[in-house]
């Protein structure tokens, strides 16, 4: 499946991508997750488990094991800082 | 109801006015503003700037609002948020809750700003003295928002 | 801190901008207006008049106000309440609390709006289709101001 | 000794008065309150037992009680419902 994925805020910045459209085998936001990690590098730092972040699907947050849909918009962030 | 992300300055007192404006059937108006300082995590802060999801930050401060409502009466609520850089003294976000009584205003204004600050998708950096950084979440806004989980 | 009794009508929104106005360092501001409205305990109010124990009343908010500064660590706070006819839609009160962080903010004001009910000498007399009544202490503003007392 | 006994809102409208001099041979405001009470009418029946009111002396809501301070400003008037 394809997903779009955005990231935000400190991701956005060490990743140095904002949105990427990827394609996609796995099934959960977990499975996502491992397979960004395999990118190595800021990847594999930011994404460790025990690192804070966040996972969006379709803008709403959801737990790791989410079932991503095919086309669904997935966005990794940091937690929230605004108000 | 009124939500919106913005950069523009706002002015709390016309938004809040707005609310009673032609109405006669307010009891309590709470208000919470919150604004940009100069002095962050012991550290001097020239300015901010403020990130956000563009579609899920409405969707999510929409979500937040509706629940406020769901737990209490509440006759009108304004939430305004800003983007974009801000000098320290600006105001950041507004949150503005009309009810017959003032224990459901003050109730539902704090907890749309708990909620908010750990469900809204805004993220702040901070230009200091030593350069720039991501402001980092507070385990205390956690708890804060813990509060208002139902047993 | 401005504390004041008047008969003229507030603009809620001018002090709370004057209470930020030049400085950085307030990172929330808390603020509740009451207001006048058309019913109250089943019946409509056409107007209502507060009555007041001149002297006792500036000396009762003052000391509302600084059990709350001494209870948590405040920038800035306004208290203004009115007296005379006031009709419905008309603002009654205004407290605005201005701290480093919204906990205490919110705590503050919400404490001295509770306090005031409860301690500050001003009486509302109601002007109904029936004809005029004072309006009855409320048990349940009892119950607010007894939250705060500590163990 | 002399004391100068204000009243205000319900009581104020039900005595008639708002504010007299009253030359007082007791000692603590329930005192005060008995001797307003024997004289009967209106008096009697705001100020029985049971009835919901307070006394302030010098401007400090107190106990019925405190003992009264010879020249003081005693207000007698119903539990306060402002803001």
């Amino acid at each position: 499946m394809t997903l779009r994925v955005l990231y935000f805020a400190r991701l956005r910045e060490r990743f140095g991508v904002a949105e990427e459209s990827l394609a996609f085998g796995g099934t959960t936001a977990a499975d996502l997750i491992a397979e960004l990690r395999a990118r190595g590098g800021v990847w594999a730092e930011e994404l460790a488990a025990g690192r804070a972040f966040r996972v969006a699907v379709n803008q709403d947050i959801v737990a790791f094991d989410a079932a991503l849909p095919d086309g669904a918009e997935v966005a990794i962030f940091p937690p929230v800082t605004g108000g | 109801m009124k939500i919106r992300v913005q950069n523009e300055r706002f002015d709390a007192g016309a938004e809040m006015a707005a609310m009673s404006q032609g109405r006669t059937d307010i009891g309590a108006l709470a208000s919470f503003v919150g604004l940009a300082r100069d002095l962050n995590e012991g550290s001097g802060v020239q300015a901010i700037t403020l990130e956000h999801y563009p579609g899920m930050t409405e969707k999510a401060l929409a979500a937040v609002v509706e629940e406020a409502a769901a737990r209490w009466a509440l006759l009108d609520v304004t939430v305004i948020h800003r983007i974009g850089r801000l000098l320290p003294g600006d105001p950041i976000v507004l949150v503005a809750v009309a009810s017959l009584h003032r224990g459901e205003a003050f109730a539902a204004c704090e907890f749309i700003m708990d909620y908010l600050k750990t469900r809204a998708p805004f993220w702040k950096k901070e230009e200091t003295p030593a350069g720039t950084r991501w402001v980092e979440a507070r385990a205390s806004d956690d708890a804060a928002a813990a509060r208002w989980i139902k047993p």
